[in-house]
């Protein structure tokens, strides 16, 4: 597997992948469950809002690698949370700059990202202990990771919810909504059905390994 | 004298001769009656509804106990009653496509997942009725007349709705006699109830045949009656009060008993002992908090009808009702209530 | 394995002027994000909001905003508060007035927007603003053709003691009789009742207001 | 205007939390030996137990205050055990390899069960029930508790319900030694190859009838053993490891097979003396 | 100003709209620490008296920034000032009384983390709730998260011992839970409304 | 209720009635007692062999008095106690010690005892020592006096009589209860010893109640056995202060915690013991015993067992030497057909016999044989559906659904702590009621040695 071990330089690349797939921030971490749930009852809407937090997460990232050395231990948490405070709300003024119907349907949740633990938890991670380059990787691998998630959610709740796939009616007239998928049963149920995927796919794996 | 294996094993070695499949069964035979009313009352509709939902549960059950490489399990009569339970839940016109969904529902996610028979956290039937409703929330309050002529010529287009498609009802739908309540302030005669001459799910609208299944059950100490009878005392003295305090506002305690899933679910559901609790005094709070939790949200929420949802809250509430209500323990001063 | 070797105590200065640092930084972020967007973000709400009214008042063609003092209208400034759109047409004469109104619906709080003709005493057009409900279900309310025909002509008359002659309200899908009443949605009914029930308030409080301070809207432009 | 706000606002604010953390820092400050969470990190997180301490950072924790030597712990590789000697500048302290060792050979070929079980399919419910029904008290009863209970897969049953250990896997954390009902695992170092392979403390052949490789208390190998490394205590022979040099020829006097030579590549050596047992199948349960 | 009355408030905070099972706010403790009912307890009330503060903390930051007219600090400011309360009231549970810090403090810098507390401060600002009004929104919010928290713990407790399939175990079968739960609190909409 | 006054008795007659209270929960196993409660005690022959475990009582074994080749007389020592928790072993027939060695015992163990071949000659008369006389002795001598005999709990936990006759310092005894009671499916002894032996019974009593201290005795009768009462009461000599009670018939209305309950309304603290509510219970069968050998200063060589069930042909209550091999037994009573299980004790309790060497042990009170035909134990377990009909069965108020869940996932430490595993007595009925055939009792005795062991550890 392609995380870095014994005595190979892990190359940036490494960091990409690994946010995408085998530390997926989503299906194998779980973390920054709140977004995930909330607001992928649609495709659009999920790929709005991930990425909104990939944008903050590759910000907040960059600054924090740039930042590492001039911020205390002691202070870091706090440093980091203001940083990333920051960045969201520049994100929330340029969503409603876009459109403003956008910002309606994703709510509270560009708010929120604040608190995402994702983004946190990579600042303190990751980008706190290494090179700005290193940093952005991982911030685009896992904004990326996260964003998959979020989209492979948001497309399975619009189409059964909803019969459409970004807007677009996907099935003729007579299509009957399952509309638990749109509520927020439906996305405690879809992440559980893509977690179990991931599971089994990880399962077979290591069978096979 | 011959001998020659002894066989050994640990005592008691008298067993009482009673088994979980035959509970089981029994409680099967106990629902008949009521199947064959709905059929009755409701014609083909009814019965396709109802085997459908049968079939899946039966089906889900025995499929996943392949994948899972373990023995089949629908020997046991679980999943037959999960499915007559979820069929009789249902609007007699329900689409059988959706239906077929409930029960698969009902059985993987309500029973399979948390390790099958005996484990299940929550009343299977109403898992998969609860996810029929928030899917399709417009076809399960549907309803339809009882006794139309044409229910043993014909069958409703919704039922045979294509499936993924939306159902479209042929003939006029009923309003139950709750949302009748809710929605227009119209009460139904207690008496037209309990006979089952409304519309509504094809299992609820007969109370007397649900109380005789239910008597059957009690006497051969198969089912714990303090359940119902706490349920429906709770209800019947909450909004015999209510009642009480203001007749033209509230209902009256009889209409209350009758109408809607009550009789069903305080007598076959709130009774799966698997989710509710184990010692007595346990069981009586359950009922008590199930049937506070109906008259609650028939008066005062924005559904008209909320048994479903009071006995998944009692299910909810069953694994802490069980941590504090405990029996005394032969020999301690007090009563078992902390970790 | 990083092999960075544990900091001392940090000296309190060094902590004091790293946090100030970034937090003068990020509000001078903050500021220049803000005002950056500020005046496009400004004019899609306005947009948004005329276009509504534009929906609710149908044939305006420019608007302007009031505000009750408590005895008159006045024109609003920003940020007055509680004010309704008046709606002009191209001669500058009053077709209507929208106002904004919420309620608890079935999920959460709904905001609609209607449009009030003091001619013809009737609720003329109608806009949710805002609303949660659940879709497919609840969102029946901005969508349902046949929901929203009750908004077309909606008797609000007003009777000689300057209050509303039949006050707006909800009934089952298909019971609708008279112009006061909102035909419900089937399978909505909570929601379609919310809106009846938030019309109703609101028009008893607005309507005699509106209706006999009409001249109030009659301004230079 | 916004600008000197904004900037004024956040300032403030942040000072003060500046300040805050700054007295928090002062005040409430914890020293940790941060060398305890690396020697931590290069464990193998098992958790096992073996060296002694309930857990691998327990063991961490003693082995950077010098308690304990690394090489304790039986789990990691030989490498890993060394970087962490290496890290923390002590020596290796390795010892000899250690393994779990079964004193019983009474497989289902040769050893018959009196009685016939039914119950929990475990043997540490079996043996509750009179003994778990085989005709040797002492004997195992095969239902594997000692496979299921090691992590490491270290024990297999074989076709006659007896289980092996393997040599390379075994850490000797002595979870089966905990497990086995019948006490008949115990933890020996590797090289401890002369073995006795039973644990029955009946003397005389009537014990034949139950297990066909039982110990007869018959001596011999004792007898015939150079200086004092075999004796004979409560009819079984108690091998002194280490006092004098191991030597195979013990086997060739037993006359059932029940002291054998535990090859390392060829398992368990019975003497030429001992009667060979051919039969694969199970033997039939019960007497007459 | 908002008219809603207090019961109406609490009610709809901590079930109709249950800020864990409708809202999705403070998802990841509520995997994460769900497991053993005696932590989900002692999460619930350290989660509640976090928003009691923040919410009081917010109430206040709010005044101060239309005071001086800088609404567009509110997130930022928000989140530094609960975070450092929180971290304050850290500070002094721990000076003050170990035991109690034994059984709160170690979820307090979990919780600075936690969607639910923004969200809370947040929701209250835009619902215009006036000081008391905060209060029990706060109160009826923390309420239903310990609920939430508390029923789904019961569970896990539980099936614990429960024959459930190896895939399933942990968070799927936590996430199915919170659906079918999710489901059940639907029973009580409408009850805010009277 | 009767007592021991003569004007009470005359005023009421009538037959016993019966008392009200009896514990919560239980059960109603079918009794099956009609095939052998009408069958007198009837003497079983010498075995050509007597094997005798050394230790047959829980406490300290006995230090060996004899070698192998020894001649000994019928009643001769031995073995004596060694230690307080201690009795000595009395040869059951006059022969000779044919071998010293390992003897298997029903728990699988092999333990030292005696191989003892009956001469067939000899006249088997009993070798006695000195007498106790109930009336002047001290309770010292009465409790040496019931050592010496070599009594054990004749009511099945073989427990040394003589230990629990001692009454701690501090405690004091009030009520001597005497358990008749034999709640056990099929089993008959105590109910022919009441009928045959009450002068017995009447003579332990006095021994009892003087080395107690206790100042009335009640013998508790199950109400299925209506018949021993109305003869004890009307045998019932002036002097003594007993009454009889008869309570109903309810499983395991025996376990002394539960007829404490019953008769005096009391609850043994958990993990307490009856003289914790100043009392003390001994079966009838042992205090029998220890009114037919304390006189004479005899020791124990010989009890009543009931021999019963679907295999055996002559059932019956035979008096059998201890030490008599199973086999023996078994050969004498015509079995019939194909045995499949035995158990010694009654089939609530008993245990299971892997082995047929091994013999009659003083604590042996019962031996029921099962044939192919009887035994149809459910093959099919499945998992706990949470019922509660054991929760509402256990005698002891534990909640045994919960207490199997976690032994099947091992979580004894919960279960100890959490839950009253050590409480549980074993008695049975939450498996006999379990309609998921979950094997509870199992569970439960598994777990109990795993938290034992861990605790040890
Ligand atoms: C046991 C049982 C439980 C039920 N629970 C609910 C429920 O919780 N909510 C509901 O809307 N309908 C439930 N139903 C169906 C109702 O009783 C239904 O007939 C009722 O009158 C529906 O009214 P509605 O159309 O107005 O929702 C249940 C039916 C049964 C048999
Ligand atoms: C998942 C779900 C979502 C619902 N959403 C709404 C809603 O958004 N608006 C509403 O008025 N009723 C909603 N309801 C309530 C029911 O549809 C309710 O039975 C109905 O409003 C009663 O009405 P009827 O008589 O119009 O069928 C919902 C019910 C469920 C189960
Ligand atoms: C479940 C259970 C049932 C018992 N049933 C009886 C019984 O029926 N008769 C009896 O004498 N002892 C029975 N005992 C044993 C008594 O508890 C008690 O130990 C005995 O009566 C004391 O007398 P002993 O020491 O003389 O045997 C039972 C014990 C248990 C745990
Ligand atoms: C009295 C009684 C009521 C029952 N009610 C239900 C029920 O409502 N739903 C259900 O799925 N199973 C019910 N069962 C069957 C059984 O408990 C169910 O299959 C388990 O819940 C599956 O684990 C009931 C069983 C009995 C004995
Ligand atoms: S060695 Fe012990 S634990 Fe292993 S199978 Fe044999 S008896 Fe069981
Ligand atoms: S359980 Fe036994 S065989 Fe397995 S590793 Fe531990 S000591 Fe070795
Ligand atoms: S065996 Fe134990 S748990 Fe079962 S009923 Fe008897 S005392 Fe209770
Ligand atoms: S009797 Fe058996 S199935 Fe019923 S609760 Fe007890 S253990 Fe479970
Ligand atoms: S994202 Fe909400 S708590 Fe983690």
């Amino acid at each position: 597997m392609s995380t870095g071990t014994n005595h190979t330089e892990t190359k940036s690349t490494d960091e990409f992948i690994k946010g995408l797939w085998n530390e997926n921030p989503v299906f194998v971490q779980v973390l920054g469950m709140c977004p995930v749930l909330a607001v992928s009852n649609t495709a659009e809407n999920a790929l709005a809002m991930g990425l909104a937090t990939a944008f903050v997460l590759l910000m907040s990232n960059t600054l924090v690698s740039l930042l590492r050395n001039f911020i205390p231990k002691e202070v870091r948490i706090a440093s980091f949370i203001l940083i990333i405070a920051t960045f969201v709300t520049i994100t929330d003024y340029a969503i409603q700059a876009i459109s403003v119907d956008l910002h309606k349907s994703l709510g509270a949740f560009i708010s929120l990202i604040v608190v995402n633990c994702l983004i946190l938890s990579r600042a303190e991670a990751f980008a706190s202990k290494n090179t700005l380059g290193k940093s952005m990787m991982d911030a685009l691998g896992m904004g990326l990771g996260f964003l998959f998630a979020l989209f492979c959610l948001g497309a399975v709740r619009e189409i059964l919810g909803n019969g459409t796939f970004f807007g677009l009616a996907l099935f003729p007239d007579t299509f009957q909504e399952w509309i638990v998928m749109i509520l927020p049963a439906g996305g405690f149920f879809t992440l559980a059905l893509w977690l179990l995927i991931f599971n089994l796919i990880k399962q077979r794996k290591e069978a096979t390994a | 004298m011959s001998v020659q294996t002894l066989n050994i094993s640990t005592s008691p070695h008298l067993t009482k001769g009673l088994s979980t499949e035959t509970i089981m069964f029994h409680v099967v035979l106990a629902m008949l009656p009521m199947v064959f009313f709905a059929i009755y009352s409701f014609g083909f509709n009814a019965a396709l509804v109802i085997f459908t939902a049968v079939a899946s549960c039966v089906l889900t059950e025995h499929v996943l106990c392949k994948i899972s490489k373990k023995p089949t399990t629908i020997g046991d009569w679980s999943a037959t009653i999960t499915g007559i339970l979820l069929g009789l839940t249902l609007p007699p016109i329900f689409p059988v496509w959706m239906t077929f969904l409930g029960g698969v529902i009902a059985i993987a996610m309500g029973k399979f997942l948390f390790g099958g028979l005996g484990y299940n956290a929550f009343n299977p039937a109403l898992v998969g009725r609860a996810i029929l409703q928030a899917a399709f929330p417009v076809a399960i309050t549907t309803w339809y007349g009882a006794f139309q002529l044409d229910r043993f010529t014909t069958i409703n287009s919704s039922v045979l709705a294509f499936p993924f498609t939306e159902p479209i009802v042929d003939g006029t739908t009923g309003a139950t006699p709750l949302s009748a309540f809710k929605f227009d302030g119209i009460t139904t005669d207690a008496t037209e109830l309990a006979f089952g001459v409304v519309s509504g799910s094809a299992g609820e609208t007969s109370a007397i045949l649900i109380i005789l299944g239910g008597l059957y059950l009690i006497r051969r100490g198969f089912m714990n009656w303090r359940i119902p009878v706490a349920i429906l005392v709770t209800v019947f003295v909450f909004s015999g009060l209510l009642f009480w305090i203001d007749p033209v506002k509230y209902p009256s305690p009889l209409f209350m008993l009758f109408s809607g899933g009550l009789m069903l679910g305080a007598v076959f559901m709130a009774t799966d002992m698997v989710a509710s609790p184990i010692t007595s005094l346990g069981v009586v709070l359950y009922g008590v908090l199930i049937g506070a939790l109906v008259v609650v949200i028939r008066i005062w929420g924005g559904l008209p009808e909320g048994v479903m949802y009071a006995i998944l809250l009692g299910n909810a509430i069953s694994p802490h009702i069980d941590r504090l209500i405990r029996y005394r323990v032969y020999g301690t001063s007090k009563v078992q209530g902390h970790e | 394995m990083s092999k960075e070797a544990v900091k001392p105590t940090s000296n309190s200065f060094i902590m004091l002027r790293a946090m100030v640092g970034i937090g003068i930084l990020c509000g001078f972020l903050i500021v220049v994000a803000y005002e950056g967007t500020l005046p496009r973000v400004q004019r899609l709400k306005a947009e948004a909001l005329e276009a509504a009214i534009f929906k609710v008042i149908p044939g305006i063609t420019q608007t302007k905003t009031f505000m009750w003092d408590g005895e008159s209208f006045v024109p609003a400034k920003e940020g007055d508060d509680p004010r309704v759109y008046a709606g002009f047409d191209d001669s500058g004469e009053l077709i209507g007035v929208a106002i904004e109104a919420s309620g608890q619906g079935y999920a959460d709080i709904i905001r609609i927007l209607y449009g009030y003709d003091p001619q013809k005493q009737q609720i003329i057009g109608f806009y949710v603003l805002e609303s949660k409900e659940t879709p497919g279900l609840g969102d029946k309310i901005e969508k349902d053709e046949s929901f929203l025909d009750n908004f077309i002509a909606m008797d609000v008359s007003l009777t000689d003691a300057g209050a509303i002659a039949n006050p707006i309200v909800p009934v089952k899908s298909g019971a609708k009789q008279n112009d006061w009443e909102v035909d419900g949605i089937t399978g909505a009914t909570i929601s379609s009742r919310a809106i009846g029930n938030i019309l109703a308030e609101s028009t008893a409080l607005w309507m005699p207001r509106i209706f006999n301070h009409t001249s109030a809207f009659n301004v230079e432009m | 205007m916004s600008v000197i706000i904004a900037i004024l606002v956040l300032g403030g604010l942040t000072l003060l939390l500046a300040v805050m953390l700054v007295i928090a820092n002062k005040k409430l400050y914890v020293y940790e030996d941060p060398r305890i969470d690396v020697v931590e990190g290069m464990l193998p997180h098992a958790n096992c137990g073996a060296c002694g301490y309930p857990g691998c950072r327990p063991f961490a924790e003693a082995l950077v205050g010098g308690k304990i030597l690394p090489g304790k712990c039986t789990v990691s590789s030989s490498e890993g055990v060394e970087s962490i000697a290496e890290y923390l500048g002590v020596a290796l302290g390795a010892e000899e390899k250690q393994v779990a060792r079964l004193a019983c050979a009474g497989g289902t070929n040769v050893a018959r069960n009196k009685a016939k079980y039914k119950g929990m399919e475990t043997c540490q419910a079996a043996s509750l029930v009179s003994g778990g029904g085989k005709g040797c008290f002492w004997g195992c009863l095969g239902f594997g508790d000692c496979e299921a209970v090691c992590d490491f897969d270290a024990i297999h049953m074989d076709e006659h319900g007896l289980p092996v250990v393997d040599e390379d896997k075994c850490t000797a954390c002595g979870d089966c030694v905990e497990v086995c009902p019948k006490d008949l695992f115990s933890i020996q170092p590797i090289n401890n190859r002369l073995w006795v392979a039973c644990k029955n403390l009946e003397a005389g052949d009537e014990i034949l009838e139950d297990c066909q490789v039982a110990c007869t208390a018959c001596g011999r190998c004792a007898m015939d053993a150079p200086g004092n490394l075999i004796t004979m205590e409560n009819n079984l022979p108690v091998i002194h490891y280490g006092v004098d040099e191991l030597t195979r020829d013990p086997i060739q006097r037993c006359p059932t097979g029940a002291i054998v030579w535990l090859d390392q590549k060829l398992g368990a050596i019975k003497g030429r003396e001992s009667k060979p047992v051919i039969r694969k199948s199970e033997r039939e349960i019960g007497f007459s | 100003m908002n008219q809603e009355s207090l019961g109406q408030i609490f009610i709809n905070a901590c079930l109709v709209n249950n800020f864990v099972l409708a809202y999705f706010l403070g998802i990841c403790p509520f995997l994460g620490v769900s497991g053993k009912l005696g932590t989900a307890t002692k999460m619930g009330g350290a989660v509640m008296f976090v928003m009691l503060i923040s919410s009081m903390c917010a109430y206040g930051i709010h005044a101060l920034l239309v005071a001086v007219d800088a609404e567009f600090l509110q997130l930022i400011s928000y989140i530094v000032v609960i975070a450092s309360t929180v971290q304050l009231v850290e500070m002094f549970i721990k000076k003050m009384s170990p035991t109690l810090f034994k059984a709160l403090g170690i979820f307090l810098p979990l919780i600075t983390t936690n969607c639910a507390i923004l969200g809370l401060a947040l929701f209250q600002t835009n619902k215009g709730y006036d000081f008391i009004q905060s209060i029990v929104y706060a109160l009826g919010a923390g309420a239903g998260f310990t609920l939430a928290l508390v029923l789904i713990a019961g569970f896990r407790e539980q099936l614990e011992y429960a024959e459930v399939p190896k895939v399933i175990r942990g968070t799927i079968l936590t996430l199915v839970i919170a659906g079918i739960l999710s489901l059940t609190f639907m029973g009580f909409s409408g009850l805010g409304t009277q | 209720m009767r007592s021991g006054s003569k004007e009470e008795r005359n005023s009421t007659d009538a037959v016993l009635t019966l008392h009200r209270h009896t514990f919560k929960h239980g059960v109603h196993p079918p009794e099956n007692k009609d095939d052998t409660n009408g069958l007198p005690i009837r003497r079983f022959p010498f075995s050509p062999l007597i094997i005798l475990p050394v230790v047959q009582h829980l406490g300290a074994p006995s230090k060996l008095l004899v070698k192998e080749g020894q001649e000994v007389t019928r009643g001769q020592l031995l073995a004596e106690a060694d230690g307080y928790m201690s009795v000595p072993l009395h040869a059951p027939v006059t022969g000779k010690i044919r071998k010293i060695a390992n003897v298997p015992t029903i728990s699988g163990k092999m333990v030292p005892g005696i191989y003892l071949e009956a001469s067939p000659s000899s006249t088997q008369e009993l070798v006695e020592g000195d007498g106790i006389d109930p009336d002047t002795a001290t309770p010292e001598e009465i409790l040496a006096g019931v050592q010496n005999a070599g009594i054990v709990g004749l009511g099945g936990a073989a427990f040394p009589t003589h230990a629990k006759l001692k009454i701690p310092e501090g405690k004091r005894c009030d009520d001597l209860i005497i358990n008749g009671i034999e709640c056990e499916p099929y089993l008959t002894t105590d109910h022919r010893v009441m009928l045959e032996q009450s002068d017995d019974i009447y003579m332990g009593i006095r021994y009892l109640l003087k080395s107690t201290g206790a100042k009335r005795a009640i013998i508790g009768i199950e109400a299925n056995k209506q018949d021993a009462a109305d003869f004890l009461s009307a045998r019932l000599p002036d002097d003594l202060p007993v009454s009889i009670e008869v309570v109903p018939v309810k499983y395991p209305q025996g376990a002394e915690k539960m007829l404490i309950t019953a008769l005096l309304g009391k609850e043994v603290p958990s993990g307490g013991l009856p003289i914790d509510v100043h009392a003390v219970v001994v079966n009838v069968a042992t205090t029998a015993e220890i009114g037919r050998l304390l006189p004479h200063g005899r020791g124990i060589q010989e009890r009543v067992i009931t021999i019963t069930g679907p295999g055996v042909n002559k059932k019956g209550n035979y008096l059998i030497p201890i030490g008599t091999p199973l086999r023996y037994v078994l050969d004498q009573v015509d079995i019939n057909g194909r045995i499949s299980e035995v158990y010694m004790g009654g089939p609530m309790m008993g245990v299971a016999v892997s082995n047929l060497d091994i013999s009659i042990v003083k604590g042996t009170s019962g031996i029921v044989v099962f044939t192919d035909q009887e035994v149809s134990r459910p093959d099919r377990i499945y998992p706990c559906i949470k019922c509660g009909a054991c929760v509402d069965a256990c005698p002891l108020s534990l909640n045994p659904s919960k207490l199997g869940i976690l032994a099947k996932f091992e979580a004894f430490d919960e279960m100890a702590k959490a839950y009253h595993l050590m409480d549980c007595f074993e008695c049975g009925s939450c498996a006999y009621v379990c309609p998921s055939h979950i094997p509870l009792v199992q569970y439960f005795r598994l777990s109990k040695s795993m938290v034992r062991k861990r605790k040890a550890s």
